[in-house]
Formats: structure tokens, C-alpha cells, sequence
């Protein structure tokens, strides 16, 4: 196990001289990358990604922080069979909680649409341009703000 | 169309779908449109993990995959252990791989088990389901519990081997070797089995990727895509085995490769059992398990494929936000695309073809 | 051709196993033979391997520090500390655990946290019960080693397949 | 045995005694007075005898040996239609045959390819009684019967499964004696009757109202028709053969040579052709258990279940006799044993070996089983049927 940073530096590098001001660079660290985009550029960002070889959606975390007032999307990238396929790729953005609303990333990478729909579901952010973004999980008569905000305590805790 | 068509609601009691739904729409015998509906068993195991520390996390989280709850485990440990500066020793990591081979030969055998059933074929239910035993017994002499181990903690394992753990492992390894060549004989090369699945539900290459699939759904297709290749974590960059590829991306290549899985979990477990070395199993580092501010995201190879956790930390015992990114729930996307223009004898083959389980998915 | 062979290999590997051995645990005569239960070594922080089945606890070293009943907290939840008639020097309150089998989920963790060598795993799994009141045992209960069960059988493997003996 | 310290147990301990008591008195101790008497003179026992004015030792010997000696109307009740439809080889002897013995053997002989144990603790051998408990417990079922639907057929519907598997009974010679009606053309009626069965499953399907029960009846009347037809092909050779379609003449072809042999590919079309129409793995597209709930059955419960089940057991039955009397030459067999033993003996072979299939094949595809059914077993049986008139024309006479 390589513990060192060179390729993930280099590759972080490319990007960089496409997208100079776009991408705020979080960490680096060994297999793993996460920069952060507003949401009006993620999706020429996530197009150049898929290009560089990074065609599947691990996982889409949505993240609530109250704090700041800001609700917080992460897609992680993965490669599939091809040389970058112990990266794995961290695309954040940030939307303001009062009206969470973000472009779909379904176009770019088809496996993304069932993540985003539980997130749209979990956390209310809407996706734009979903084809389906409607309940998943949870029980058809779920009246209650969606659960993973921070607001939502879960009864009989605090 | 309306009035040729007949919707059938597969689940969430009918024998063929689990705790899940499969709304399917049929135009005779033919799959017109198919709409899975998750979440019977849906819990908020995210939102509950929340409210634990590390620790506690651990029996909670194995409960969505409790067939393979070592799989599930085993990348949440990891993430942790980023997170809480905990690096193992040696031999937990040697002991973290025979269990989770362990679970991935257990897990396998229920799949075969309620594959075969699903089939038609009781004997490939009863078979696997049987032998399946020996297994949990190996497990059990390790961890002391039967389905749910709780035995992968932050900074290790909870307890080392017991000393006749070895040889018992490589007798059980050594007959079940043989054994699966009868399985082959009567299930795998059976003609009927081969017209059941051969060229049923294929899944080319490039859908694969592109809609997400893992594990042996993707190497069914042709994709040699392995996290313990890929990323080697924990020790399995010091062992030698084979990722078995079919191409054909059809039901039976997906039955292969879990076949080849099996074959190729007792070689890890025998390599394992010779290569450990000795030493403690557990850092011993006291006191209250704080995280230090910051993310970590884990991945490992579970028995369905990549087990991903993505654990934020704000420096509190608990994690601040746990995503679980289980392999399940990938397969939702490729239900569609499978089952439609598909006969409706072939939604069970192809539906468990997937080793969909659906508490996983639903979490 | 080579159909036909392949069905007729089939039906024998069927025939071949009427004379194997069969791997049935008949379990109400027999018992698996499980010989100790886990345990944890507080000072080496580490467990020593064994089957998670009820608990036992000794009474004479427990110091009803309730570190187990915190370690259960958000797991099972079923570890409550209660008093008894009993007056043991290291305890001066004289509260000891009190376990509900109705929510105990065998995980171990108030083993790993008791550090005073009183709360133990044993191999008993038998508890199952009617009504839900006798699922939870009390102190004096716990204090109680199981019972040696009769019929303990090993799983053995032969050449013709795996057994129970 | 503990010690008795209840009435209950009291009871249960003379019932034992007696059970024991009329099992060994018929099975050990009759045999050796059997043994044992012809040597004494019986007439020099009667000064030792009481009441041996009324009682005739002899006729009580004769009647251990032959009841119809003493009872000569039993012999002649045995000898009528209503003794043999009923009673045997008829209805009752099949259904417990089938129903009990059958059923039983499945589970044991399944459980062996499973390497599990199967019933155990029903009886005092193997859970033997397994099946009678079986039957008690769907005694006391309720019987469900759903809102919608059609209460006439869905009640007819099992009866009339029994009826048919039942009349298929009548026209399977056991012995050379033992049927129950002969005709010249008893093969050609079994199709006749077999014929009813679509009928009958896609009516208690549709009766049913129920979308899984409407599938499943739709591909059992595709299963059942399509394989009809090779069915009847592949028996064409034996009756060339034979000369009759006569299935006691068909069996007394077969003195010297059984037909399995000659018709070889007649036997393996005839048992693919039973297994589809017997509704049993790997044809079981029907009540395919994890694709469409239970198929036709699925809205059938209680006794109503137990019937259908019960039907299905005896054409299981009434089929593998067929094929017994068809291929392996019916009751013929060394002279030790009378001749019905030989064909029940065959019988439960047959049987047997269709079970192995059933342990060890797949369940096929409805697209597949079509295909099979006809396209290669249609081929296969006509390729047959040219044998049997190849060896027909040779001048070999059976």
C-alpha cells in the first residue's frame, strides 16, 4: 500500500487546469480526493470526471448542517476496470437549506439516479432533472420532515 | 394495451420477492414494465447510527445484513478506524479476512440455497442450506454466535483464535472443496439448470457500469472489478487469489462466479490460517472512543459486492452523519432494465440471480 | 449426447447421495457440543473466544459499578441494575445487573466492559420462554452456572460427508 | 415406560398391551399353531376342549388360511363390481397406496438425495404416520373460501380432479384377473379420461378469481395439451406391437419380452410425457411454489387441498401402473410371488425413480417445455414408432 499522494495529486492537477476557479480543493489523501463545486458547475465538472475514467456513482451522502445553514451533497466517484480503479473521487456541493435545490446528476452517470432519489427523500433536497424523484422508503403516509435532517429527533431520544 | 395487460404485485409476501415489492405488468407471459418498491424493512439505520458512538454502532449496523454481517462490518471498521486513530495489529487484520471469507462462503451458500429453490431444484435448496452448517460452526468457534458476530471492532478483532480453530478450518475446507464438485455435477452443469439461465437476463458490459452493478452481478458481466484487487485493504494484498470473470453477463455466469467465489474464499481462509502471524489482536488504547474531526470513506468487498461507508465526524463519540452505501441497492437500478421482455418463469431466476436482499437496500 | 449424459450424471450424483451420511443436528435428543462461553481478560483488553450464550455473574465479585448496564445503553438496552437482600463486601449498594433476554442481542459488550472478572458468558442458549416476564432474569438467577446438557455430539467429517457424534 | 401415576397413562399403558397383543397374535402366534397343528391329530384334543360340540377347530384353521372357505359369500362379495371399485383394486386400495405409502416414501426417500432425515417422530418406524397426521391436520383446517369467488366450480373443481384420477383406476389390470372392467379399447379410454383434466384445472383456476391461480391454470392447460399428444404416440408402438389396444392382451404380449426393451425411446417419451402430465418437478409450471404463489392452487385450502392433493397422488399412481403394464410387462415376474405383488412391486419402482427426478432436476420454462414437448418429444416418439413397425414387418410376434 502506497501511502504517498503523487497520482492523486497529478490527477487533482488535471482537473485544476480545466476547472481553475471553479473547485475548491478539500483533501488529498492517499485513494482518496474530495473537492467541493458550486452547484451551478457540477455538472461540467461530473461530465470531465466521467471522461477521465470515473463512470460509477458509489454513493450519494447528503449531509445536514444546521449550523451553517447549508445542506451538503457528496457523490462518490469510483472507476470501474480501468486504471484509476483504487480511487475513489469525492464531488461535494453545498445548497442553502432554505431551498435546496441541485441539477440531477442522473445524465452524467445513470447510477446515481436511485442514490439521489433517497437522498431527495431523506433530506428534501430536490433534485433537477430527476426523472422520478418520488418516495422510496419510506411508508406512503410519511407526514413528518424528511428524517435525516437534523431536526427531525428520533421519539423518545433527547 | 390497457386492457391486455395484467399487473401482478410479486411481494412483499408472495415466497418470490422477500420484503420487497416487485409491481410487474405482464402482456401475456411477457414482463412489459416492471417497478420495484423497497422500504417494508426500512428502519433509518443512518439516523440511529447518529445516536450510538463507535462502539455501539457495531451490533446496530450488522443488523441490515445479518447473513453477512461480517461484510457489513467490515468497512464501517475501517472507516472508524480512520477516523479514531486506531490502526490494527497484524493478526487482526489475517483474523478480519478469515471471517469475512468466513461470511462471504455462508452468505454464498444461503443464495445458493434460495437460488436453487428458486429454480425449481429442492435439492439445491437443501444441499447448500445443510453444509451451510459447517460453516457457521467455523464461525462460531471464532466469534461465539451463530448469525450476528459482532466481532470487527475499531482497533481490531474482539478475541484471537481458538487454538484447534486451524485445523478444523482446513478439514471442513478440504471436504467442502470436494463437495461442491457434486454440486457442480447436479445443479451448475445440469442441462435443465443451463436452459433456465443460460442467455436469461443479460447484462451486457457497458450497462453494467453505467447502472451501477457490483460485485458478482458485475463480474458476471465481464468487468474484473474486485475491491480486494482494486484497493487491497486490510491483508489480502499479501494473498494470492484469482477474481473469477464471466463474460457472457447472463444468470448462470452470475451463478459462476459465485461458484468461483466459493472456491476461492477456502483457498484466502487456507492462505490465511498459514500466513498469520502472531501477536496481539487488538490495540489497546483506552478510554472514551472520540473521533477527530473530519470524513472518512471506507470500501470493501461484501458478499453482494462493494460495501461502502461514509462517516462524518465532528469530534464527538458519535459519528456526526454514517451513509451506508450497501450493494442492494444498486441492484434496484438494473431490475428494470433486466426483467423487462423477460417471461414471467424467469423474474424469480433473474430477480435472485441479483442475491438482492432487500433489508439491505432498505436499511 | 452429451445432454443425456449430463442428465443421467445428475440423477446419479441424486442416487449417490441415498448412502451419504446426513448432517441433520437432530437437536431436541442431541446438543451441539459447545464447550465454553466467552470471556474477556480486562487486563490484556482482549476477549478469549467462546460461545455468546446467557450470561453468569459472580456475585462476589461484582461492585455494581453498572458499567455494563452504560455499555448496553443504545445496544439492547437491557441491562438494568437492581438491589438484593445480599450484603457482599465489594458492593456496598448492593446492586447488581439485571438482564432482559427479551431484548438482549448476545453481543458481548457488557462482558468487554466489566472490569472486575464478575460478568461472563456462558454456552447456555436455551431460553426460550412463554410468557415475557421469565425472560428477564434477575441476579440470583444469572449467579446460576447452566446446566450440563446430555446427548453432546461434535460435527465429524468422513468420506462419507459430515455427521454429528 | 415410567411408572403409571395417572389415569390417562393407565389407559394409554393397556392400549399398548393391546395393540401389541393384535399385532403379534395374527403375525406370530397363528403361523406357529399353523406350523405346528397339522402334525397333531386336532380330534384327540377335543376331550380337553370345552364346548366342542359348538365350536369346529378345523373351520376355525380354515378360516385363519382361507376365509372365503368358510364364508363363501365373502368370496363372491369379493368377486363384485362394488367390492372391486370400492374396496380393491379399486378406490380404497389406491388411496392408501398413493395417499399413505406413497406419500410417505417420498418424503423418506427425498429427504435421503437431501441428505436430511424427513418425518421422524409421526409413528413408531420413521414417522410411518406422518401422512395420517397430515390428513388430520387438513381435517381441521377451516376451508377459506374467498369472496369472489365462483362457489359452484370452486367446489366441483377438486371433486372432479378425484373423479377423473379415480375412473383412470378402472381400466389398470393388476393381475390377470384383477381389474376391474376390461375393454378392447382400455388404452385408448385412459386418454379419453385423461383428456377431462385441462377442463377441470382451468375451471377451479378461473373459479378461483385469483391473478396467480388464472396463470397457473393457463399454463397447466398448455402443459396438459401439448403433452397429450406424444403421450399417445409413444405408446402407438406397443399397441402395433401387441396387436390390441387391450391393456391385459398388452401385457400378455410381453411373456418373453418386456417392451421396454424393443421400445426403448417409446419409455423415455412415455415417462417425459407422465412427468408433464403429472404436473411433478421438473414440469411443475403449474403450481410453480415461488413464481406464482401455488399456481391453480393457490386459493384452496383445508380438505378441499387435501382433495386435490389426494387426486394428484392417484393419477401418480394410475400412470406409473400404466407404464408398468405398458413397459415392464405388467404382473409377469418369478412364480413366488402372485402376481399382483409383482405389479405394485413395479409400480413403486417406477415411482421411485421418478421421485429421483424430482430430487435432482429444475424446474423448465413454459416457452421451453412447449418446445420440448412438441418438437423433440413428438420426433422422438414417431422415430419410435418406426421401430415398432420396422420390427412388426421383420414378422416378430409377440
Amino acid at each position: 500500500m502506497s501511502l504517498t499522494t503523487e497520482r492523486e495529486r497529478a490527477l487533482l492537477d488535471k482537473i485544476k487546469a480545466k476547472f481553475e476557479d471553479v473547485i475548491k480543493e478539500k483533501y488529498v489523501k492517499p485513494k482518496r480526493i474530495r473537492i467541493d463545486v458550486s452547484p451551478q458547475k457540477i455538472f461540467e465538472v461530473a461530465s470531465f470526471l466521467k471522461a477521465l475514467g470515473f463512470n460509477q456513482v458509489a454513493s450519494v451522502a447528503g449531509t445536514d448542517y444546521p449550523s451553517s445553514n447549508e445542506m451538503e451533497v457528496v457523490y462518490h466517484i469510483v472507476a470501474i476496470d480501468n486504471e484509476l480503479r483504487d480511487i475513489v473521487f469525492a464531488l461535494g456541493e453545498r445548497v442553502s437549506r432554505d431551498n435546496p435545490i441541485v441539477p440531477s446528476l442522473t445524465d452524467v452517470w445513470k447510477s446515481a439516479s436511485y442514490h439521489e432519489q433517497e437522498t431527495y427523500e431523506m433530506l428534501g433536497i430536490k433534485f433537477e432533472g430527476h426523472p422520478r424523484l418520488e418516495r422510496l422508503l419510506l411508508p406512503e403516509d410519511w407526514a413528518d420532515i424528511p428524517p435525516l435532517r437534523k431536526e427531525f429527533k428520533l421519539p423518545g431520544r433527547e | 394495451m390497457a386492457e391486455r395487460t395484467l399487473t401482478l404485485s410479486i411481494g412483499p409476501q408472495h415466497p418470490g420477492a422477500g420484503h420487497f415489492r416487485l409491481i410487474v405488468v405482464l402482456d401475456g407471459d411477457i414482463v412489459v414494465d416492471v417497478k420495484p418498491d423497497p422500504g417494508y424493512v426500512h428502519r433509518g439505520a443512518e439516523k440511529m447510527a447518529e445516536y450510538r458512538t463507535y462502539i455501539q454502532n457495531i451490533p446496530h449496523l450488522e443488523r441490515p445484513v445479518i447473513i453477512d454481517s461480517s461484510g457489513i462490518l467490515f468497512p464501517y471498521v475501517l472507516a472508524s478506524e480512520e477516523l479514531l486513530d486506531l490502526p490494527p495489529p497484524p493478526r487482526a487484520q489475517y483474523i478480519r479476512i478469515i471471517m469475512a471469507e468466513l461470511n462471504r462462503i455462508i452468505s454464498h451458500l444461503y443464495w445458493l440455497g434460495i437460488y436453487g429453490v428458486f429454480v425449481g431444484h429442492t435439492t439445491m435448496f437443501l444441499w447448500p442450506v445443510g453444509d451451510r452448517e459447517l460453516f457457521i460452526d467455523l464461525a462460531q468457534m471464532i466469534a461465539g454466535a451463530r448469525v450476528t458476530f459482532a466481532f470487527f471492532v475499531p482497533g481490531g478483532v474482539r478475541n484471537d483464535i481458538p487454538d484447534d480453530f486451524p485445523d478444523k478450518a482446513i478439514k471442513v475446507c478440504n471436504y467442502y472443496e470436494k463437495r461442491l464438485k457434486e454440486y457442480e455435477k447436479i445443479f451448475f452443469y445440469n442441462p435443465l439448470v443451463l436452459k433456465r439461465t443460460q442467455g436469461v437476463g443479460i447484462l451486457k458490459r457497458e450497462d453494467a457500469i453505467e447502472l451501477g452493478a457490483t460485485g458478482p452481478n458485475l463480474r458476471g458481466s465481464g468487468v474484473k472489478s474486485d475491491v480486494r484487487k482494486d484497493e487491497p485493504y486490510s491483508s489480502y494484498d499479501d494473498i494470492d487469489f484469482e477474481i473469477p470473470v464471466y463474460k457472457d453477463g447472463d444468470c448462470w455466469s452470475r451463478c459462476m462466479v459465485r461458484l468461483g467465489e466459493l472456491y476461492q474464499s477456502m483457498n484466502i481462509i487456507k492462505q490465511a490460517i498459514k500466513k498469520m502471524p502472531s501477536g496481539p489482536v487488538k490495540n489497546a488504547k483506552r478510554g472514551v472512543l472520540k473521533g477527530i474531526e473530519g470524513e472518512a470513506f471506507a470500501r470493501t468487498e461484501s458478499a453482494r459486492g462493494t460495501m461502502a461507508y461514509y462517516i462524518i465526524s465532528d469530534g464527538k463519540p458519535y459519528p456526526y452523519r454514517l451513509k451506508l452505501s450497501v450493494p442492494s441497492f444498486r441492484c434496484l437500478s438494473l431490475m428494470k432494465h433486466l426483467l423487462v421482455n423477460q417471461h414471467v418463469a424467469d423474474i424469480p431466476a433473474i430477480y435472485w440471480g441479483l442475491d438482492y436482499w432487500p433489508v439491505e437496500a432498505d436499511k | 449426447m452429451s445432454l443425456a449424459i449430463d442428465l443421467i450424471s445428475a440423477i446419479n450424483q441424486a442416487i449417490k447421495n441415498l448412502f451419504k451420511r446426513r448432517i441433520t443436528l437432530r437437536y431436541p435428543e442431541v446438543n451441539l457440543d459447545i464447550e465454553r462461553g466467552y470471556s474477556y481478560d480486562p487486563k490484556a483488553q482482549v476477549g478469549i473466544a467462546g460461545y455468546k450464550g446467557r450470561h453468569i455473574l459472580h456475585l462476589e465479585k461484582c461492585t455494581g459499578c453498572s458499567l455494563c448496564a452504560i455499555a448496553c445503553q443504545n445496544i439492547a438496552n437491557c441491562i438494568a441494575m437492581v438491589k438484593l437482600d445480599v450484603s457482599y463486601p465489594q458492593n456496598k449498594k448492593s446492586i447488581f445487573p439485571q438482564i432482559d433476554y427479551g431484548n438482549c442481542v448476545f453481543c458481548g459488550f457488557c462482558v468487554d466492559a466489566c472490569p472486575f472478572y464478575a460478568l461472563f458468558m456462558t454456552n447456555d442458549h436455551e431460553l426460550s420462554s412463554t410468557d415475557k416476564k421469565s425472560l428477564i432474569m434477575s441476579p440470583l438467577q444469572l449467579s446460576i452456572p447452566p446446566v450440563k446438557k446430555k446427548g453432546l455430539v461434535q460435527l465429524e467429517i468422513d468420506d462419507r460427508g459430515p455427521y454429528h457424534k | 415406560m415410567g411408572v403409571i401415576t395417572t389415569f390417562e397413562q393407565f389407559l394409554v399403558r393397556i392400549l399398548q398391551i393391546l395393540f401389541w397383543l393384535l399385532l403379534l397374535i395374527p403375525m406370530i402366534l397363528t403361523p406357529i399353531i399353523l406350523l405346528i397343528l397339522p402334525y397333531f391329530d386336532i380330534s384327540s384334543l377335543y376331550p380337553l376342549v370345552p364346548f366342542k360340540e359348538r365350536v369346529d377347530y378345523n373351520q376355525f384353521l380354515k378360516f385363519l388360511m382361507d376365509p372365503t372357505l368358510v364364508f363363501p359369500y365373502l368370496g363372491d362379495w369379493m368377486k363384485t363390481d362394488f367390492f372391486k371399485v370400492v374396496i380393491f383394486p379399486g378406490f380404497t386400495f389406491a388411496a392408501l397406496f398413493s395417499g399413505v405409502i406413497i406419500t410417505w416414501w417420498e418424503r423418506k426417500f427425498l429427504s435421503k438425495v437431501h441428505n436430511r432425515y424427513g418425518p421422524v417422530y409421526a409413528g413408531k418406524f420413521g414417522g410411518i404416520l406422518q401422512s395420517i397426521a397430515d390428513l388430520f391436520k387438513l381435517l381441521f383446517k377451516e376451508i377459506i373460501i374467498p369472496e369472489r369467488v365462483d362457489k359452484l366450480f370452486f367446489f366441483m373443481a377438486p371433486m372432479g380432479t378425484l373423479a377423473i384420477s379415480g375412473a383412470l383406476l378402472a381400466l389398470i389390470p393388476l393381475g390377470p384377473s384383477t381389474y376391474i372392467a376390461r375393454s378392447n379399447l382400455s388404452l385408448l379410454l385412459i386418454f379419453a379420461v385423461l383428456g377431462f383434466y385441462p377442463i377441470v384445472v382451468l375451471l377451479a383456476s378461473w373459479a378461483s378469481a385469483n391473478k396467480f391461480s388464472f396463470i397457473g391454470g393457463l399454463r397447466s392447460l398448455h402443459q396438459l395439451v401439448s403433452y397429450e399428444i406424444p403421450l399417445l404416440l409413444s405408446v402407438l408402438g406397443i399397441v402395433i406391437m401387441a396387436g390390441s389396444l387391450d391393456l391385459i392382451r398388452i401385457v400378455e404380449a410381453q411373456v418373453s419380452l418386456w417392451f421396454l426393451i424393443p421400445q426403448f425411446l417409446g419409455a423415455i417419451v412415455f415417462i417425459i410425457a407422465t412427468l408433464a402430465e403429472l404436473e411433478r418437478i421438473p414440469f411443475d409450471l403449474p403450481e410453480a411454489d415461488t413464481e406464482i404463489v401455488a399456481g391453480w392452487l393457490t386459493e384452496y385450502s383445508g380438505m378441499l387441498f387435501a382433495i386435490i392433493q389426494l387426486a394428484a397422488y392417484l393419477k401418480f399412481y394410475a400412470l406409473s401402473a400404466l407404464f408398468t403394464v405398458l413397459f415392464l410387462g405388467g404382473w409377469h415376474g418369478p412364480i413366488f410371488l402372485p402376481p399382483e405383488a409383482w405389479t405394485i412391486i413395479k409400480v413403486f419402482l417406477v415411482m421411485s425413480f421418478l421421485m429421483l427426478i424430482r430430487g435432482s432436476m429444475p424446474r423448465i420454462r413454459i416457452d421451453q417445455l412447449i418446445r420440448i414437448g412438441w418438437v423433440w418429444l413428438i420426433t422422438i416418439a414417431l422415430i419410435n414408432l418406426f421401430i415398432a413397425l420396422f420390427i412388426y414387418s421383420m414378422g416378430v410376434k409377440f
